[in-house]
């Protein structure tokens, strides 16, 4: 029998449509688990803790981003509760004292200059505003990071490709930087930015 | 002191941006732009002994790998380069003078800045520093036939250090991959350490003297100072006065930001000179 | 077959143009460029907390002060200490890039400590009575200098070796002088304390005596350019006018020259004179022009405790007898002066003697010695500095380490106690305690710029801040308890009778026209037989500004005399014998002499001042 | 047994000797992708490009090849926009010629570039004031248009007839031609424009900078009317070469001598305006910039011999040759004036981009010279490889000259009249 002509045509365009939209953004990330089970949400309320009790500036100004273990241990030196995740990071970071390797789910390319102090204190911007309300989940998404540009999923933002779990939490991506200091009249030079 | 964040709250209403409102106190960019300083240099070559030091402090701090073994004087990165030049006199007529060269930071229709196909190059209207995008470079080598103090080079090779000599790298600066041009920018990276500074001491400008580029902070003689060329009582900007001042190329009308000075005229004459007093080369270095 | 075939392509071309649709070509596309930003080989730099930590610069015996840029304690950069008493803020090139040293490609890593005290126990053992055990301290004036001083106190037969002192041990004292005449000396390049000497620059007008035009002539007030290798006759007849004519004929300039020279050094004084090598002729000229007491005094060093007063004398390799010496340390842990080794190795007795070298890495006398342990290095070593040259007071400056030192480096001095079993102790502490009990000096801390008189210091708190970038600087020129250097310091004692420790000995410098070696030899970067930074070589690779160690700047004229015009190597030939180099053609150098930048191979062969000829390789 | 693919009534080599014809240039074409695969694996390290020297063989080669192409645009807008009907002798054979140096030149800017994962920056960031981006953007749309214009003659194949689709296609395509003529002669004149206005807008380099109109350094004129010059005379200089190799008749006398007319005449008027321009270099540009031009040519070898043998030997002289109707009439004049023209415009280009980076700036400059490395070598030559290949094939299974088999058939006529043989 006759197979119209553009048959062929249409399959093979099907076929690349399918691989390109949904095999593809799954393709090209390969996601690791943080290495603590860990809950902002019970730091904020049972703790009460705020963002920059951990997340600290030092005396120069600079961020000292995730915290270093020592912070952790300064309440956890010794289990507080039962919990399974409680028992395996004593185990085998507190008592070892041993760094986890957390990823970063914000870390920026080595050629970008941010300072954190300059957005909080002088442009009074909050954490939620770029980080969404991170301080509110309850657990540590898997960190993706993508196989070629080596960057984590979240910078994309709410592009096709932001990850699901990722909820509010908005791009970090140059344009979305450069979307809000031209809303301040802030945008000079590359080299604000870069470095 | 480090002004304090509310409690995190589960705020599913935040969209991206949504919640910041033009501030008012802060001018809109071009005021600001009128209102900005604009970095310059003096030279002093009475005082410079061709000791190096700054060269190798530019490299020190802006993360300049050591000479790949294939470099020549030809395909190496300084971003300051320090020439011999004499008076093309030969025996005890002879006479030297070094001349340190750097990215002469040109402030009018700067040459290399309109001719980059990619916008990886521009001039900075806030500070007036000439600003070079590695990430951003092709690698088309335009602005390196554009310029006409050779101030840019090309990463012939992947940057490489010594093993474990990576470990006293800059982290304010971020090494750069071959096949990229890159040049002087007043170390950039202190730029942004003395911002942040200020912005921890809830200032918004850097004071005069608290940014200053390596090569300036490293000259054991004193002969390189920097400063606001717009602030009258900066080094540079009284040097820019001084009878003995000069600057290289100053026909071209690019506005060149590096001031020299010599009191020896045989030294002012052969950097205006048109060409080399001999025929010959001349310089060495 | 056609039909499947046309089928295939259609295929082919239904799925190129779906993929344009989707966003996976772009996606890759955006990802490769980025990918080209931080692709593999490209390092990261580390983050962490920004500090600032203080030390003192132990390459040189300037010591200048260093504020070290760290990052999570790893120091990124180095600059001077703005407002240091002896280095005013400044640092040179060497210092600029000392962080860098650790990690050289060409460190030495390990070594073979007890198999070398093994060797030495036997060779102590059987130590002949005419025989000797010696250290060779290439870095006199130090704690730890005292320290083999004392172990070679302690058995019988030790020698202290050291070279001859700069200006046999004076110190100058360039704010006091007027009007400096230099035969040849690196007076802007390298000499002394770079700080100091160009904050004294615009008190003294400078006149450079040498046949070439070095960087402090081309910065000099006034440029004599002599003939090669007549610095001497110069020095001489500007002493002695009776010989101004023969002067005149060596040097090239005119008699009237010479005379108004002389005039000049005599009526714009305070004067002092100073040259590449320690020339007899021009320490007699400084004697000459009253330039003792004035821009000459006797150099000195900090208080010491009284146990270690039992010291070995200081001498030179020259004054030991050959075939002596049966055990030699060389302790060349901190780059030194550098002996050339045919001079080392003549004193060494014939059968199989016992060399143990302390170094950072093996192109020094490791290249010679039967054992090389690894030591620290700067910034890592811990130890004190020896005087400045143009420091006239004492001072006393620790080297702080920045770096933890690698696992298995050998500590020079606790080694040779072991060998001679004295008890090092905590030298440094003992003799900060010392210099604590003489009362007297102040005490400049870096990281707050505060000078403190000693009496209104705790013990402890000296000790503390002398660690943690400070300097000790003693009141008078000469500190009552103050040691002094050198045997040579006496106003006006003769040169002739200065005991053999003073003259310039390590190698004889040349006297009349010597036509083996035809073309003398001037430095042209500062000496020095140990490592750079490779960062270095920005100044001679990436540019050339400096030259590469162990090269030689010629003449095209004198480079088509010796047959090597044109080529890029050649073999450098002196009395002591002949070492590779590479060859620089350049017209400033004039004809018939050489202007060599030292490294080990060359000071191994040439010192300054001697001739050498340069043949094809 | 490639046969069934020639074209009807044209006579070609046989199989094996094509082959034997290809076989050198494939394997020059080989060593030259070796060669750029070093430069592109290992980065541009391979070259003898340094700081100084940033630009070197490459931008060199593609300055003049893309002059050379303009025979492409020129005869189009000649023959469809003016109509010159014995132009269509040679319009396909032009089109190739078009094809193979515009993308040869793309080819070997993508070795030249230290980052081509990135070549789509310029697209995606372009800055507009740049001379640099307006080539860019016009050379890569002109090249899809030659692509276009190329795709007919392709379809024309005989073995690709048989599909009814393609010959409907280029049916339809060929309703277009006016139009992409149209616009190939408008991006043409632009990027050719942009080409030489790359360097007159350094202005940092006294040498190449000039003053102009508007935007446009003079140079931006000189190029485009350069370009249109030899871009026919290398067309007649082609065809010429392709009957001499290939031993037949191809193009009509007059289709040639009319190429070399308008040739001669588009040069005549460069010369003119090359003078005037150099005139006011000489005396009021550089000057101004405080340079005296006489500089310029007291650094060996670059001495004013070069400006005189650029102007006066390679092209007033052939201008006058190509003007002269006798001259014109003889092949040999003919052909060694559009070469002549040729190399006129190559030297041109040469001055531009490497005698402009040799000579100092600063008083203290090194007058420096530069010897491209093997690399660089082999890279060129596979430029030249893959432009002789493309052609020879094109020639051998496309109708790059329709007039072939009528002037076969007068071959096969004038047989026993030897007057007329040998005179091609």
């Amino acid at each position: 029998m006759k197979i119209p002509v553009y048959m062929p045509f249409l399959a093979g365009a099907l076929a690349a449509l399918g691989a390109g939209w949904v095999g593809f953004p799954h393709a090209i990330y390969k996601s690791r688990p943080q290495p603590v089970d860990f809950s902002h949400k019970v730091h904020a309320d049972k703790a009460g803790t705020k963002c920059e009790d951990c997340h600290a500036f030092r005396e120069d100004g600079t961020f000292a981003g995730i915290p270093s273990l020592s912070t952790c241990a300064a309440c956890h030196a010794a289990p507080m509760g039962t919990t399974v995740a409680e028992k395996n990071f004593i185990d085998r970071y507190v008592t070892p004292n041993r760094e986890p390797d957390w990823a970063s789910y914000a870390q920026q390319p080595e050629n970008v200059f941010f300072s954190h102090i300059t957005h909080v204190k002088l442009g009074q911007l909050k954490c939620e505003q770029c980080h969404g309300d991170q301080g509110a989940s309850d657990k540590l998404r898997p960190y993706q990071v993508d196989r070629i540009s080596g960057y984590s999923r979240d910078i994309w933002g709410p592009t096709l490709f932001q990850s699901k779990a990722a909820g509010t939490v908005p791009g970090m991506k140059m344009d979305d930087c450069v979307d809000c200091h031209r809303k301040q009249g802030l945008s000079h030079s590359c080299l604000d930015c870069h470095k | 002191m480090i002004a304090s964040n509310p409690a995190i709250q589960p705020n599913p209403a935040i969209q991206p941006n949504a919640t910041i409102q033009p501030n008012t106190e802060r001018q809109p960019s071009r005021e600001r732009k009128r209102a900005v300083s604009r970095y310059g240099m003096s030279i002093d070559l009475d005082r410079c002994t061709g000791c190096g030091a700054c060269m190798v402090a530019c490299a020190v701090e802006n993360n300049i790998p050591p000479a790949h073994e294939g470099a020549t004087a030809r395909k190496g990165i300084t971003w300051i380069r320090v020439f011999k030049v004499d008076n093309g006199e030969e025996g005890p007529a002879r006479r030297s003078v070094f001349v340190p060269v750097l990215c002469q930071q040109c402030g009018e229709d700067t040459p290399c800045v309109h001719v980059c196909p990619q916008q990886a190059v521009e001039v900075d209207p806030a500070t007036g520093i000439v600003g070079q995008m590695p990430e951003r470079c092709l690698g088309c080598r335009y602005c390196m036939a554009a310029c006409p103090y050779h101030a840019r080079f090309f990463n012939w090779w992947d940057p490489a250090w010594p093993a474990g000599m990576e470990k006293t790298l800059n982290p304010d600066v971020a090494p750069r991959m071959r096949g990229v041009v890159e040049k002087c920018n007043f170390c950039h990276g202190r730029w942004h350490a003395a911002k942040e500074r200020a912005a921890a001491a809830g200032k918004p400008e850097i004071e005069a003297g608290a940014y200053v580029p390596a090569c300036v902070e490293s000259c054991p003689t004193g002969a390189i100072r920097f400063g606001d060329l717009k602030d009258s009582a900066s080094e540079p900007a009284v040097a820019a006065k001084d009878a003995h001042s000069f600057r290289l190329l100053e026909k071209l009308g690019t506005e060149p930001k590096i001031y020299y000075r010599s009191k020896r005229d045989w030294v002012r004459q052969v950097a205006a000179a048109p060409k080399p007093p001999s025929g010959k080369e001349n310089a060495r270095g | 077959m056609q039909r499947t075939r046309r089928e295939i392509l259609l295929f082919m071309g239904g799925g190129a143009a779906g993929a344009m649709l989707t966003p996976a070509p772009w996606r890759l596309v955006t990802d490769a460029a980025i990918w080209s930003e931080n692709w593999p080989g490209i390092p990261r730099p580390a983050r962490g907390e920004i500090t600032a930590r203080y030390t003192n610069c132990a390459l040189c015996p300037a010591g200048c002060a260093v504020r070290a840029r760290c990052v999570a304690g790893q120091p990124v950069s180095l600059a001077g200490v703005s407002g240091g008493p002896l280095s005013l803020g400044a640092l040179c090139a060497f210092g600029l890039t000392g962080h860098h040293l650790p990690y050289h490609p060409k460190r030495l890593k390990q070594g073979t400590p007890e198999e070398a005290a093994a060797a030495v126990r036997g060779a102590m053992a059987k130590c002949g009575p005419s025989e000797n055990i010696a250290v060779l301290d290439l870095a006199p004036g130090r704690s730890a200098s005292w320290t083999y001083r004392r172990a070679m106190a302690a058995v019988a037969n030790g020698v202290y070796l050291a070279p001859p002192l700069p200006l046999g041990g004076a110190a100058v004292n360039l704010a006091k002088a007027r009007i400096v005449l230099s035969l040849g000396a690196p007076l802007l390049d390298g000499w002394g304390t770079p700080g100091n000497v160009h904050a004294a620059r615009a008190n003294f007008r400078l006149v450079q005596a040498e046949p070439w035009e070095s960087r402090t002539a081309a910065l000099a007030d006034e440029w004599l350019p002599i003939r090669p290798g007549s610095e001497a006759a110069l020095a001489l007849a500007l002493t002695d006018p009776k010989t101004a004519a023969s002067a005149a004929q060596a040097t090239g300039l005119t008699e009237k020259q010479i005379a108004g020279l002389a005039n000049e050094l005599r009526a714009n004084g305070p004067a002092l004179v100073l040259s590449a090598d320690d020339l007899p002729e021009a320490m007699a000229l400084n004697q000459a022009l009253g330039a003792w007491g004035q821009t000459l005094a006797a150099g000195s060093e900090a208080p010491l405790p009284d146990v270690w007063k039992k010291a070995a004398p200081e001498r030179v390799v020259a004054s030991v007898a050959d075939n002596s010496i049966r055990v030699l340390f060389i302790d060349e842990s901190v780059p030194g002066s550098h002996i050339p080794w045919s001079a080392v190795e003549k004193k060494l007795v014939r059968d199989n003697p016992v060399v143990v070298a302390f170094a950072w890495s093996l192109e020094g006398y490791g290249r010679h010695a039967q054992f090389t342990l690894p030591t620290a290095v700067y910034p890592e070593l811990t130890g004190d500095i020896p005087p400045a040259v143009d420091s006239p007071a004492a001072t006393f400056r620790i080297a702080a380490p920045l770096v933890a030192p690698p696992a298995g480096m050998t500590d020079p001095s606790a080694f040779i106690a072991k060998a001679t079993g004295i008890d090092p102790g905590n030298a440094l502490q003992e003799r900060a305690d010392a210099i604590y009990k003489s009362g007297q000096g102040t005490l400049f801390t870096y990281a707050d710029a505060k000078s403190t008189p000693l009496k209104d210091l705790k013990p402890a708190d000296f000790w503390k801040s002398l660690n943690e970038g400070g300097a000790w600087i003693a009141n008078a020129a000469v500190g009552q308890d103050a040691i002094l250097r050198g045997d040579c310091q006496s106003p006006r004692g003769p040169i002739a009778n200065r005991p053999a420790g003073c003259l310039p000995a390590n190698l004889p410098h040349i006297g009349s026209l010597d036509t083996a070696f035809p073309l003398p030899v001037a430095f042209s970067e500062p000496q020095s037989a140990s490592l750079t930074s490779p960062l270095m070589s920005k100044l001679y690779q990436d540019s050339d500004l400096r030259m590469p160690p162990n090269t030689a700047a010629l003449h095209p004229d004198t480079a088509r005399a010796s047959g090597i015009l044109g080529a890029a190597r050649a073999v450098l030939e002196t009395q002591y014998g002949r070492c590779a180099i590479g060859v620089i053609p350049d017209a400033s150098v004039p004809p018939g002499m050489l202007a060599v930048a030292a490294g080990a191979e060359v000071l191994d062969i040439c010192g300054a001042l001697t001739r050498a000829k340069v043949v094809a390789a | 047994m490639d046969k069934q693919f020639i074209t009807r009534g044209v006579k070609r080599c046989s199989s094996g000797k094509f082959l034997l014809w290809i076989l050198p240039w494939v394997a020059m074409l080989i060593f030259g992708l070796y060669s750029a695969g070093l430069c592109l694996v290992k980065g541009l390290n391979q070259t003898n490009m340094d700081n100084r020297f940033a630009f070197g063989l490459w931008i060199f080669l593609d300055l003049t090849v893309i002059a050379l192409g303009a025979g492409a645009f020129f005869t189009g807008f000649l023959l469809y926009i003016l109509k010159m009907k014995e132009l269509r002798a040679v319009i396909n054979s032009a089109v190739v010629i078009g094809v193979v140096c515009y993308s040869g030149a793309m080819c070997a800017l993508a070795v030249d570039v230290g980052q081509p994962l990135r070549f789509w920056f310029t697209f995606w960031y372009p800055n507009v004031h740049s001379m640099l981006t307006e080539v860019t953007f016009c050379i890569t749309c002109y090249l899809t248009v030659l692509m276009i214009e190329y795709l007919p003659i392709v379809l024309k194949n005989r073995k690709l007839r048989d599909v009814p689709e393609f010959l409907v296609f280029e049916h339809e395509l060929h309703k277009l031609i006016y139009v992409l003529a149209g616009v190939g002669t408008f991006l043409s004149f632009f990027h050719q424009g942009s080409l030489g206005g790359l360097y007159g807008v350094l202005r940092g380099r006294p040498f190449a900078f000039r003053e102009g109109l508007a935007i446009w350094p003079s140079t931006f004129f000189l190029f485009i009317l350069s370009a249109a010059a030899v871009g026919p005379s290398f067309v007649l200089l082609t065809s010429w070469l392709v009957q001499t190799i290939s031993k037949k008749r191809l193009v009509k006398p007059e289709a040639m001598q009319m190429l070399g007319r308008i040739s001669g005449l588009l040069l005549a008027v460069y010369v003119l305006l090359k003078t005037i321009d150099t005139l006011v270099w000489i005396n009021r540009t550089s000057p101004g910039n405080g340079f005296p031009a006489a500089q310029y040519y007291a650094w060996h070898p670059f001495g004013t011999w070069i400006l005189f043998t650029e102007i006066a030997l390679l092209g007033m002289v052939p201008a006058l040759i190509l003007l002269t109707p006798k001259l014109r009439a003889r092949t040999g004049w003919l052909v060694s004036a559009a070469a002549m023209a040729c190399c006129g415009v190559a030297l041109n280009r040469f001055v531009q981009t490497v005698q402009t980076l040799a000579v100092p700036t600063l008083s203290f400059d090194k007058f420096m010279t530069y010897t491209p490395s093997w690399q660089e070598v082999g890279t060129f030559l596979a430029v030249l490889a893959y432009g002789v290949l493309v052609y020879s094939f094109s020639f051998r299974y496309f109708q790059l000259f329709p007039d072939e088999r009528e002037l076969k058939l007068e071959v096969a006529r004038v047989e026993e009249e030897p007057a007329l043989v040998g005179r091609y």
